[in-house]
């Protein structure tokens, strides 16, 4: 390893090490969290952001590096959600049964809904992908097989292992999510540095190419797709134990919008990136209602309280000021720093050929 | 207008062959029972005027289109309506007449992609991607031919247009396909380099044997270089035969050459 | 047979509020190859305009409702001449970004009028006209849904004239493949752009206005409830074409009438899915969408 | 509007050179693409660009219609043009083949051709529809479905529909077969008696036959600047020229 | 108040929307809450040396962030939560307070899976079989046989079926139902086979967007005509879309609903107003005060009798069959599952002054309406 790499590996040890000890830290970081970061407020928001995180990495592993652009990442999420959920309360299974049960059906789920939604490119994937998440929450609204409709559902009682039940025990859930982001983050940043993952890049830029010099790139699709789509739902499975529930706001069109606004709010194509967008999103998306009412806001002429007011106001300003002006993302904040003009990383838009930056291209919408 | 002459059987095994090709898009019929059998190692040029059907043939002799009726042979297998890759993995590689790249990545990627397509396995593939993997050290060689082995890492999107030609080329040469379909390599290229390609694929087609399949409108390159050429008009392959043979054909010199400038 | 014809009208009805707002979609990315997800926002707007200049009225009478609807219209076209300049415009070229300019926009927007307005529906007052009804073969119809369909076939109909009369369909298919060269042509594209964009968001404006009369009322969510299904209309019908929208529209309306009042009540929705999913499956490029040449 | 006012009109140029640049930069990124290019067209005269791959030809022309970023002077007519959009620089009377052909593959080739119509002039489609009837036969057919030639052709045709006073032709013949090559270059000589061409042009018979000025370019800069008959004598004097002018470079 | 005597502390969660779908649920409720604190401490807010804090958070109106802000106040030691409205929200928050032995006081919430959940849940709001037990009077007091009800395909359409078609045969009536999804417009078709029925009478059940067009399409297709219609008063905001959207039909509805806004007259309704008054309160009054106010009467008699430590079973001790006086009369909440008992009301609208407002015309007793215990607190 390079010295430059062992740095890097070393940075993101420390990360880990340091988000692992917060439970630890009674400190208040001024209105940013509800209460001192160790209070169970504090480690719920924390465990939301990362499994917003995890979520978001797996949503880059199809999106950023094999330009499958799915509107539908919420079909997966959510049906991880609700499996666990549901087969848990079922006490012939019960946790420990429901929640292996619920990773094989999602995997089945993956595999059906990719085969279905790869035979079409371009616009039409994103399309099907989000015909598939709508009928997904259809269902799951009108509370097809015990979704229980608007309300959802909860975890049953005593369903839960004791350690990830109840307001004090709010760290193991964070510990949880932690370990969730993790394992989904060391493995995409694996599967992209292999030779799998170099093909899947040549298929974002030009999968007939691709086709053409030896790839069958509906098998390489189908590979990212399951994996991406398998992962997606295990941050579901980790989703329902952090919310003691499933809820039908995770199987709507609104959660797959919001999963791409946080890869793209971080960068595409940067799995750090894209986790970094879902943290932030997820933050204002949690903590700007409580900022909204605050005495700060309400205390405002009423023309500036309205849209502040808002959370969704504030995130779309945030959003759209990102795409305009950091076309790749926050993560290239970080590499403006660290890579000079001779960077390989794509994405930095060239205003001059009267075409599409590369990164752009994908997914070709007009296939 | 004379008819053209039987497709002789040349001897040695054929590598690529059509047999009665026929394309019919929308109506129009683009290619008209086309026959042609390629030896192993022998070097075909296909000339003729605009729109003649020479893309649309390479295109089908790599299976990128199916054909309305006839069969295409690789090693005298029958590969019609094959996928693509499939095809491409038993050993042939194409460049496009308009450039065909990965855009955003670098050209070492390119053409590594393009070195790794044959032996990829997606069992195999979860392996890393390393800097001296025998497959990138493929990948620089070729890039090194053709004259692009200085910067590696520019992406593919900063070449020139003839840069770009030529980093169409050195793909095909690191998928180190035996038998090779170009059409209009030399399109674009600058007069000065002209002549080190026309070497180069010289040296790749003796040197290693391939079986060449070329489309140009570069006479002094095709005369320089095809043992063959075939001539198409209107869809169809109206003459096939020895360059003194074909140049000597009247319907060539009308149809085709015109007046010398 | 009085209620089939209701349910059939009423299908009907509905489709012809789906295509207005798919219309206006379809321009937008048939031409430009943006696919607006503000275009909900667009319509909501809209309708609030209409809703400004009607709420003042008892029971309004037919020159301010006209009035209604073109200022609808212009609010629509205005809201949407911003986006494309200061959104759209900036991302030339860049289709996913746009996408995802317009998913932002639309949140903004939502968020701006239920800030404003409040998140319940406001009522708008119409001419008694509109509100009766007109017997056909014995079946009650409501008179919005005729209007709403006389106007439905007015703007195909405009489309096409417009399409096809002008040089600005031609321009804006030849500026979304290579604007530069269009502008290399001398053609000042970017006027071009701004125009497609500003009439899609007046046919959203008038959509607005029109669903407004139409449901008798306005939300800040009425046209995000619409969008979904516009773009089912959209992928059904072939996307960009026109033609396709209307037969789509027509189908979509139609069927989920029928199947609601047949079948079971709200399984029409489900059945748009299923229609959608089977129209990606047998024909990916939709009723009337072509295909393209790949190499 | 603007075209048909200037158009036509004997500017202050005439006599001068229709088109000057002094000191052209561009940057793409951090690679500094031209590097202080400069130099005139005369009127009613083909002037060649030549030069290796990549050594900035065709940024060059991007450069002169606004399509590129760049800073230096250009003038056409005398008038100052770099703060001009593209399609302000067309309308004063100039053509484009660019490289890439760049058709609209959607379009039909009437829609195409229909498209490079300007505004108060009319369409000369009889003499294009005679160099290339191919293009006649095949009006309702879309450009992307056409060959790689057939797409030349109807490049070249966008550009051939009006007279203009200045060309700006990136490679035109590349991918033509070699008699429509030698049709063009015939036509194409019929023109410029009225008509100054910008030329960049890879084929060397071609530019002997069309160019009375040559420009040789290396990395971004001017390294030859002359009169075609003593810079293309012949195919080895010209092969040496670009070979020095590399080596130039590079000492 | 003095509030210098205070040695203890009792700090109120109250978590609300104020954002989102039903953001005017939640300042409502809250104004409620201050007000009758207000009265039931006599603007000390002191419960004898015990203080009452207030703090207050948005859900906006979605269960993530709810669950967020709940676990936060429970996490901050807070023992009493109040005024979640949302069902989404409401499921969650309760299942949380039961685990962390906390209590629950449900907002305005429709959904009945709190009911009889633990001895720590609490609600502000009639349930809706109460609401139904009153329209199946109603329909029985016009001699209806049947019943056609319509309302929205989910949690709280289906509750309503259930609960309808169990009061439904004591009453000799026979209850059928069309269900529509909840984002529904265009109701040609629904109606339409609704009265396809024949029914003797039919009950709108439906709440929130969409009801004008609902009672337009009913009108269109003669609906007030050949059926009796029975349906549930709306909320304030809510008036004039309603009395627009039943137009000339106004008088042909019977409106069912458990306060009529501003207009009832008894002591409670003047103590509360005049407490929001005093506080400078003025948001338009709506039933959400009244929960509020009702809520806020529960907490201070929970913190007299069970202590400031809020024990459930001490709370559940104290508050089980308690009596309280709010501005719909008298509520007492049933020990069993800890439904309020209370009076629902029969109304007209009216206009007065160019406004629409509510006049009482019948009143259900808390007893006629009560439906039997369908889950008993564990
Ligand atoms: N978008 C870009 N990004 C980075 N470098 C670029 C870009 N466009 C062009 N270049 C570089 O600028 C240089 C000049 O390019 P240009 O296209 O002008 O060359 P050219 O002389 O026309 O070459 P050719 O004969 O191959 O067409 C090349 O080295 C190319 O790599
Ligand atoms: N969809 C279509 N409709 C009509 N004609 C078509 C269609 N697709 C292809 N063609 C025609 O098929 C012919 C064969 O094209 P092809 O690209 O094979 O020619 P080519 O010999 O390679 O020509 P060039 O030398 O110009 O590259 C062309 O005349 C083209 O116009
Ligand atoms: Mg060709
Ligand atoms: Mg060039």
């Amino acid at each position: 390893m390079t010295r430059s790499g062992a740095l890097r590996y070393g940075a993101a040890g420390l990360l880990v090490v340091v988000l692992a000890v917060l439970p630890f830290v009674h400190r208040s970081v001024g209105g940013l969290l509800p209460g001192p970061i160790n209070s169970p407020g504090s480690l719920q928001v924390l465990a939301l952001m990362l499994v917003a995180a995890a979520a978001a990495i797996t949503l880059d592993l199809m999106f950023g590096y094999t330009g499958l652009m799915s509107f539908g990442h919420s079909l997966y999420v959510g049906f991880g959600c609700y499996a666990t959920v549901i087969l848990s309360n079922n006490p012939k299974l019960g946790f420990a049964l429901g929640v292996p049960l619920a990773m094989v059906l999602s995997v089945v789920v993956a595999l059906v809904g990719n085969a279905a939604a790869l035979r079409l490119t371009g616009i039409g994937f994103i399309m099907a992908t989000l015909a598939m998440a709508q009928g997904f929450a259809i269902a799951v609204e009108r509370g097809f097989l015990g979704s229980g409709g608007e309300v959802g559902v909860t975890f049953a009682r005593g369903v839960l292992p004791d350690p990830l039940r109840g307001v004090l025990n709010t760290r193991n859930v964070y510990w949880l999510a932690l370990a969730l982001v993790v394992v989904v983050y060391v493995i995409c940043a694996l599967l992209v540095r292999t030779h799998v993952g170099h093909v899947w890049q040549g298929i974002r830029e030009n999968p007939l190419r691709t086709k053409v010099i030896g790839y069958n790139v509906y098998a390489y699709q189908m590979a990212a797709a399951t994996i991406s789509c398998t992962l997606a739902a295990m941050c579901g499975v980790v989703f329902a134990i952090v919310m003691g529930g499933a809820n039908p706001g995770i199987a709507g069109l609104h959660y797959s919008l919001a999963v791409v606004l946080m890869v793209v709010l971080g960068g595409r194509g940067v799995l750090w990136g894209a986790a970094l967008g879902a943290v932030l999103y997820q933050f204002l998306n949690l903590r700007l209602p409580s900022l909204s009412s605050s005495d700060i806001v309400t205390g405002l002429p009423e023309i500036l309280q309205i849209p502040l007011s808002q959370p969704n106001f504030l995130l779309g300003v945030a959003f759209i000021l990102i795409i305009l002006f950091m076309p790749g993302g926050l993560a290239s904040i970080f590499t403006r720093l660290t890579r000079r003009a001779t960077s390989k990383r794509a994405g930095e838009p060239r205003d001059d050929d009267g075409g599409v930056p590369a990164t752009t291209r994908e997914p070709n919408l007009v296939s | 207008m004379t008819a053209a002459p039987a497709n002789e059987v040349l001897p040695g095994s054929v590598a690529l062959s059509g047999r009665a090709v026929n394309l019919v898009i929308d109506g129009h019929h683009i290619l008209v029972d086309v026959s042609v059998d390629v030896a192993a190692g022998e070097f075909l040029a296909i000339i003729g005027p605009n729109g003649a059907g020479k893309t649309s043939l390479i295109n089908v002799l790599s299976v990128a289109t199916p054909p309305t009726s006839g069969k295409v042979h690789l090693h005298g297998r029958d590969v019609t309506g094959l996928p693509p890759h499939r095809v491409a993995r038993s050993g042939l590689g194409r460049t496009f007449q308009t450039s065909n790249l990965f855009l955003g990545r670098s050209l070492l990627e390119n053409a590594r992609l393009a070195a790794n397509g044959r032996d990829s396995r997606l069992r195999t593939g979860f392996r890393r991607v390393l800097k001296d993997d025998p497959v990138t050290e493929r990948a620089r060689e070729a890039l090194d031919l053709v004259g692009l082995g200085r910067r590696p890492d520019r992406l593919a999107s900063e070449l020139s247009h003839g840069e770009r030609r030529k980093l169409e080329l050195a793909m095909v040469l690191a998928q180190g396909a035996n038998v090779i379909l170009l059409d209009e390599p030399m399109a674009g290229v600058s007069v000065d380099d002209v002549p080190e390609l026309v070497e180069l694929i010289r040296r790749v087609h003796r040197e290693q044997g391939k079986t060449t399949v070329m489309v140009e409108h570069h006479m002094h390159v095709v005369l320089d270089l095809a043992e063959r050429i075939g001539v198409m008009h209107h869809g169809a392959m109206i003459a096939i035969g020895p360059p003194d043979e074909i140049i000597a054909n009247d319907v060539v010199q009308t149809a085709y050459m015109g007046e010398p400038l | 047979m009085s209620t089939f014809l209701l349910i059939i009208i009423s299908g009907l009805g509905l489709g012809s509020l789906y295509f207005l707002l798919a219309a206006g979609l379809s321009v937008i990315f048939g031409l430009m190859r943006v696919l607006s997800f503000a275009h909900g926002a667009f319509l909501s707007a809209s309708g609030f305009a209409s809703w400004m200049v009607l709420r003042s009225f008892e029971t309004p009478s037919t020159p301010q409702l006209l009035l209604a609807l073109v200022v609808s219209v212009l609010t629509g076209g205005a809201v949407a001449y911003l986006a494309e300049v200061l959104l759209v415009r900036p991302l030339k070229g860049k289709e996913l970004e746009q996408l995802l300019v317009t998913v932002g926009l639309g949140m903004v927007l939502v968020a701006l009028m239920a800030g404003i307005w409040g998140p319940d529906e406001h009522l708008i007052p119409r001419p008694v006209w509109l509100t009766d009804t007109t017997s056909i073969a014995g079946a009650p119809i409501s008179n919005s849904r005729l209007l709403l369909i006389g106007l439905a076939g007015v703007v195909v109909v405009g489309i096409h004239l417009i399409l096809s009369r002008t040089r600005y369909g031609l321009i804006i298919r030849a500026g979304v493949e290579n604007s530069a060269m269009v502008s290399a042509l001398g053609i000042n594209v970017k006027r071009a752009f701004t125009l497609v964009f500003v009439a899609g968001g007046m046919l959203a404006g008038l959509g607005g206005g029109l669903a407004g009369t139409y449901y008798g009322g306005i939300s800040p969510f009425l046209g995000d409830g619409m969008l979904i299904f516009s773009f089912i209309v959209l992928i059904i019908g072939g996307l960009g074409s026109i033609n396709g929208a209307l037969i789509a529209s027509v189908v979509l309306g139609v069927s989920q009438s029928v199947a609601n009042y047949y079948v079971l009540n709200g399984i029409g929705d489900v059945l748009v899915v299923v229609l959608l999913v089977a129209t990606l499956l047998v024909r990916p490029q939709g009723l009337l969408g072509q295909k393209e040449r790949l190499i | 509007m603007t075209a048909e006012r200037v158009y036509g009109d004997a500017g202050p140029g005439l006599g001068g050179s229709i088109l000057s640049v002094r000191d052209l930069h561009a940057y793409v990124g951090q690679s500094h693409i031209l590097q202080g290019v400069s130099f005139a067209t005369r009127p009613a005269q083909v002037t060649a660009i030549l030069g290796r791959n990549g050594v900035g030809k065709t940024s060059t022309l991007r450069s002169v219609l606004g399509l590129m970023n760049h800073t230096g002077v250009i003038e056409f007519d005398g008038r100052q043009i770099s703060s001009l959009e593209t399609h302000e620089i067309i309308r004063l009377g100039l053509a484009y083949v660019p490289e890439d052909r760049d058709v609209f593959h959607g379009l039909t080739v009437a829609e195409n051709l229909r498209l490079a119509e300007r505004r108060g002039l009319a369409p000369d489609y009889d003499r294009v529809f005679e160099l290339f009837p191919e293009l006649r036969n095949r009006r309702g057919q879309r450009a992307g479905t056409m060959s790689g030639g057939q797409q030349q052709m109807l490049s070249l045709a966008r550009a051939l529909l009006h007279d203009n006073r200045l060309m700006l032709v990136d490679e035109p013949t590349k991918g033509l077969a070699p008699r429509l090559v030698s049709e063009f270059v015939a036509t194409l000589e019929q023109i410029t008696a009225h008509t100054s061409v910008l030329l960049v042009e890879q084929n060397l018979a071609v530019a002997r036959r069309l160019a009375d000025h040559v420009i040789v370019l290396s990395e971004g800069r001017v390294v030859l600047d002359g009169a075609a008959e003593d810079v293309l004598a012949d195919d080895s004097s010209i092969r040496r020229l670009l070979g020095v002018a590399a080596d130039h470079e590079e000492g | 108040g003095t509030g210098t005597t205070a040695t203890e502390t009792v700090t109120v969660g109250i978590i609300g929307s104020y954002t989102g779908p039903i953001s005017n649920f939640g300042p409502a409720w809250e104004d409620g809450f201050r007000a009758g604190l207000d009265v039931a401490t006599k603007g000390t807010n002191q419960v004898g040396d015990v203080k009452v804090e207030i703090q207050v958070r948005n859900d906006n109106s979605d269960p993530t962030t709810g669950l967020s802000v709940a676990k936060e106040l429970l996490g901050a030691g807070v023992r009493i939560l109040a005024g979640p409205a949302s069902s989404a929200v409401v499921v969650p928050v309760a299942q949380l307070a039961i685990d962390n032995d906390a209590i629950l006081i449900a907002g305005p919430t429709g959904s009945s899976d709190i009911d009889g959940m633990g001895a720590g849940i609490y609600r502000t709001s009639p349930t809706t079989p109460q609401l139904n037990t009153a329209v199946m009077q109603a329909a029985a007091a016009r001699g209806a046989k049947t019943l056609m009800y319509i309302g929205q395909d989910y949690a709280y359409g289906k509750a309503a079926v259930a609960s309808l078609e169990q009061i439904g045969p004591d009453k000799g009536i026979k209850v059928d139902n069309v269900l529509l999804p909840v984002g529904t417009k265009d109701f040609t078709a629904g109606i339409a086979t609704a009265l396809a029925a024949n029914p003797d009478a039919i009950f709108v059940g439906w709440a929130g967007e969409g009801l004008p067009q609902l009672f337009k399409a009913l009108a269109d297709q003669g609906g007030f005509d050949k059926s009796h219609i029975i349906t549930i008063g709306p909320g304030r905001p809510q008036f004039e879309s309603y009395a627009a959207a039943l137009g000339d039909s106004l008088d042909k509805a019977e409106l069912i609903t458990y306060y009529a806004q501003d207009t009832m007259g008894n002591e409670g309704e003047k103590a509360m107003n005049e407490a929001l008054k005093r506080l400078g309160l003025k948001a338009p009054i709506d039933h959400q005060q009244v929960e509020g106010y009702l809520g806020a009467l529960m907490v201070v008699k929970a913190i007299e009798q069970a202590g400031p430590s809020l024990k459930v079973d001490a709370v559940h001790k104290a508050l089980a069959g308690a009596k309280f006086e709010t501005p719909v009369g008298s509520v007492t909440i049933r020990p069993e599952d800890h439904i309020c008992v209370q009076p629902i009301f029969g109304y007209a609208m009216e206009k007065v002054d160019g406004e629409h407002r509510l006049k009482v015309i019948k009143t259900y007793a808390a007893a006629d309406v009560l439906s039997p215990v369908a889950r008993t607190i564990p």
